[in-house]
């Protein structure tokens, strides 16, 4: 597991192998919203957690299509579902990696981001901790999703199309939490809620990705 | 002919025309290819039977 | 007939020759009573119904709002007991089912979401408000769309069933999670008297309770749509029968059987 | 272990394509697939090898033996040589790739990346595969595509050697190896189609 989970590392670090993408494309998305919505401090200062929260959802979607489309095009998932390491472990530990890869640099690049949107000072302790503790959960429902559209030539699209409604309540707990967090409201409901989310599908979703991914190669 | 709908007159009436068309739609839409697949599937039956 | 023989009796209608040789024999009663409920439903409630001393001539709208949203949920629900009989029992036409009704939610929830946007115009001022039940109706609407994207994006029909199955299990998990952070993200400033009054119909706000001018042809309606989606269930899983029939038959034609 | 196929109806995208299969695979022994092109070898292999289940029949002996190379390498191509291998030997839970190395003659290339190879070499290392698996039965289909004929004999005397050690192979391939192996030709196995009217179950 440990080899696989270096391997895909090195890869992503690699020429190539994409990234930091996801780290410009938030960047890109973010420096946007004030050209679209106006220059006004006191109307970023509101919008700031939820646009945060949006981009890094995005950012996120951004890469999934790579996560294991490129493992099913050279063969080497063929290879790992014969290999004695479970289907299971495989995706999960392609969900870890991708977290690795997109979602923890996000978390750490979001308060300057915050800056630029004028995020009032209590909010970014909570935008990072609902990010940390929200981004897992986009990465394995990603993986879910990832799974059930990988044997499919331009299958980007419609990946989006099926993750983005299973992100709703992630994005809802997540960006609720960095709002009431940036102005000062009680955050314990929603970040438990959060942190249910995530615990959940860390638990359960690498079952359904696994079963949709032994389907896919039949 | 029509009750008098108050001034919600044009709210009531463009709510019953969208849902009937729109389930109208689908009954045709369900009933046109339903046709046209068992059509199909008689002419391929059919082909068949004739190939051996 | 003990209930086990019963229950294999059932099974029987898993064999695509004996279903659309039942469905055929059936289909005429489902046609002509669903139209003749939804008819006299509408009549009913929209000739000889008063208004409601709050909303005036708007309560009308409720006579298709509520029986389409309660469809809209329901055709998802059949969706999935249809998807796990595949998962689990592999009957092919428990798999087509699923296909065939997913259109059919699209439309009843799409029913739903205008009716409610038309009725919300005088109500409340706006086409649309993020009021928790609408947000949760639009939130299935993507769920349909996903769905039937996948089933026409894949090409093996078995591999597709198998995909969509899941998808439709996994869905409505999120589904369920997706209507309790709705109501948690705006705790529905539009609730009660002023919309939903289908909570009173089926009894859980005695308070609110739709007076019985209003409720019979609201049954009847409701009874009428529900005979409908099956009509049309019947139907259109008899047509994605027949497809995959075509495409299992050309499939062989390839091989050179 | 012994891998014995009795009765095996196998499909492709639901069509039944190679029904009837019986035979088994000794340890020491090859065994060669042969058939047209499109008969369902490969599905066979695939099916062998877990990856798609079977419509009828048992498959013993297979379950945690087979190491399997399809058409495509599953190589990385931003990384080495020894990375590649050093990976799948890790997966497989083995840790030399050196006899990997030596026997296909990867030694001078083993600091290269992967994407530079070309079509024979990177062919060279997906057989190197094999070998770090640490499997007993070998399934390769048509593992000689793009090799020249030096690194036929190398891939030749990798599976002699295996066998000699108590493993197996089943080759689907058109060129002659060499080996002391047995031939299975699966072109009187195509599956017969039933009645057209047979309207149930799988709908052929």
């Amino acid at each position: 597991m440990i080899a696989l989970l270096l391997r895909d590392l090195k890869l992503a670090f690699r020429a190539g192998g994409g990234f930091g993408l996801g780290l410009a494309f938030f960047l890109i998305v973010t420096v946007m919203v004030p050209f679209a919505v106006g220059p006004q401090s006191s109307l970023l200062a509101t919008i700031a957690a939820g646009v945060l929260w949006l981009g890094a959802l995005l950012a996120c979607l951004l890469s999934l299509d790579r996560l294991l489309a490129l493992d099913w095009e050279d063969g080497s998932l063929d290879l790992l579902a014969t290999a004695p390491l479970p289907l299971e472990a495989v995706v999960t530990v392609k969900a870890l990696a991708h977290w690795l890869t997109t979602g923890l640099p996000l978390v750490l690049v979001a308060p300057i981001l915050g800056v630029l949107l004028n995020l009032p000072a209590p909010g970014f302790f909570w935008l990072v901790i609902s990010l940390l503790v929200g981004t897992p959960a986009l990465s394995v429902i990603g993986t879910f999703g990832a799974a059930l559209t990988v044997g499919l030539k331009r299958g980007g699209l419609l990946l989006s199309l099926l993750v983005l409604p299973l992100y709703v309540p992630t994005l809802i707990f997540g960006a609720e939490v960095a709002r009431r967090g940036a102005l000062g409201m009680e955050t314990q409901t929603p970040l438990l809620m959060l942190a249910g989310i995530t615990a959940a599908t860390i638990a359960l979703l690498p079952f359904a990705s696994a079963a949709v991914l032994r389907i896919n190669l039949r | 002919m029509i009750p008098d709908l108050g001034k919600y007159t044009d709210t009531v009436l463009t709510s019953y025309a969208a849902s009937i068309v729109l389930l109208a739609a689908l009954i045709v839409f369900s009933v046109l290819r339903g046709r046209k697949v068992r059509a199909e599937m008689e002419k391929v039956e059919q082909r068949m039977t004739r190939n051996g | 007939m003990s209930i086990a023989a019963k229950a294999n009796a059932l099974w029987e209608y898993a064999n695509p020759r004996k279903f659309l040789a039942t469905s055929e024999r059936v289909l005429p009663f489902f046609w002509i009573t669903s139209m003749f409920c939804i008819a006299l439903g509408l009549v009913w409630g929209f000739f000889f119904t008063p208004d409601d001393y709050k909303q005036g001539s708007t309560v009308k709208i409720i006579y298709l709002h509520v029986p389409a949203a309660l469809m809209a949920i329901n055709c998802w629900l059949m969706m999935l007991v249809t998807s796990l009989i595949w998962l689990v029992r592999r009957h092919h036409v428990s798999a087509l089912a699923a296909r065939a009704a997913a259109p059919i939610g699209i439309v009843m929830t799409l029913i739903a979401l205008v009716t409610g946007a038309i009725w919300g115009q005088p109500m409340w001022g706006t086409w649309w408000a993020w009021d928790p039940r609408l947000t949760s109706f639009l939130i299935l609407f993507l769920f349909y769309l996903g769905y039937v994207a996948l089933w026409e994006a894949i090409e093996d029909p078995d591999t597709a069933a198998d995909l969509t199955s899941v998808l439709c299990l996994v869905g409505s998990v999120f589904a369920i999670l997706s209507r309790y952070a709705v109501n948690f993200w705006n705790q529905g400033l539009h609730q009660g008297a002023s919309v939903l009054r289908a909570g009173a119909v089926t009894g859980t706000d005695t308070e609110e309770k739709v007076s019985n001018i209003f409720f019979y042809p609201l049954l009847v309606c409701i009874i009428g749509f529900v005979l409908l989606f099956v009509a049309l269930v019947l139907y259109r899983t008899g047509t994605e029968i027949r497809a995959r029939r075509i495409k299992a038959l050309l499939a062989r034609e390839r091989v050179g059987g | 272990m012994t891998l014995t196929v009795t009765d095996l109806t196998i499909t492709r995208g639901g069509v039944p394509v190679l029904e009837g299969l019986n035979f088994a695979l000794e340890t020491g022994r090859a065994l060669i697939l042969r058939g047209p092109n499109g008969i369902g070898k490969t599905t066979l292999l695939r099916t062998l090898a877990g990856l798609q289940p079977p419509l009828v029949g048992t498959i013993k002996g297979a379950e945690d033996q087979i190491a399997y190379a399809s058409h495509s390498d599953g190589l990385k191509p931003t990384l080495t040589v020894t990375e590649n291998l050093a990976f799948w030997a890790s997966v497989f839970g083995t840790d030399s790739i050196q006899p990997a190395l030596d026997a296909f003659a990867l030694n001078e290339l083993a600091d290269r990346h992967a994407g530079n190879l070309s079509a024979g070499q990177k062919r060279r290392l997906g057989l190197a595969r094999m070998l770090v698996t640490g499997r007993s039965i070998w399934m390769l289909d048509e593992p000689t595509v793009s090799l020249d004929k030096d690194a036929v004999q190398m891939f030749a005397d990798a599976v002699r050697a295996h066998l000699a050690e108590g493993g197996s192979a089943l080759i689907a391939t058109h060129i002659d190896l060499g080996l002391d192996g047995d031939i299975l030709d699966v072109g009187a196995n195509k599956a017969k189609s039933g009645p057209l009217d047979d309207f149930d179950g799988g709908f052929l």
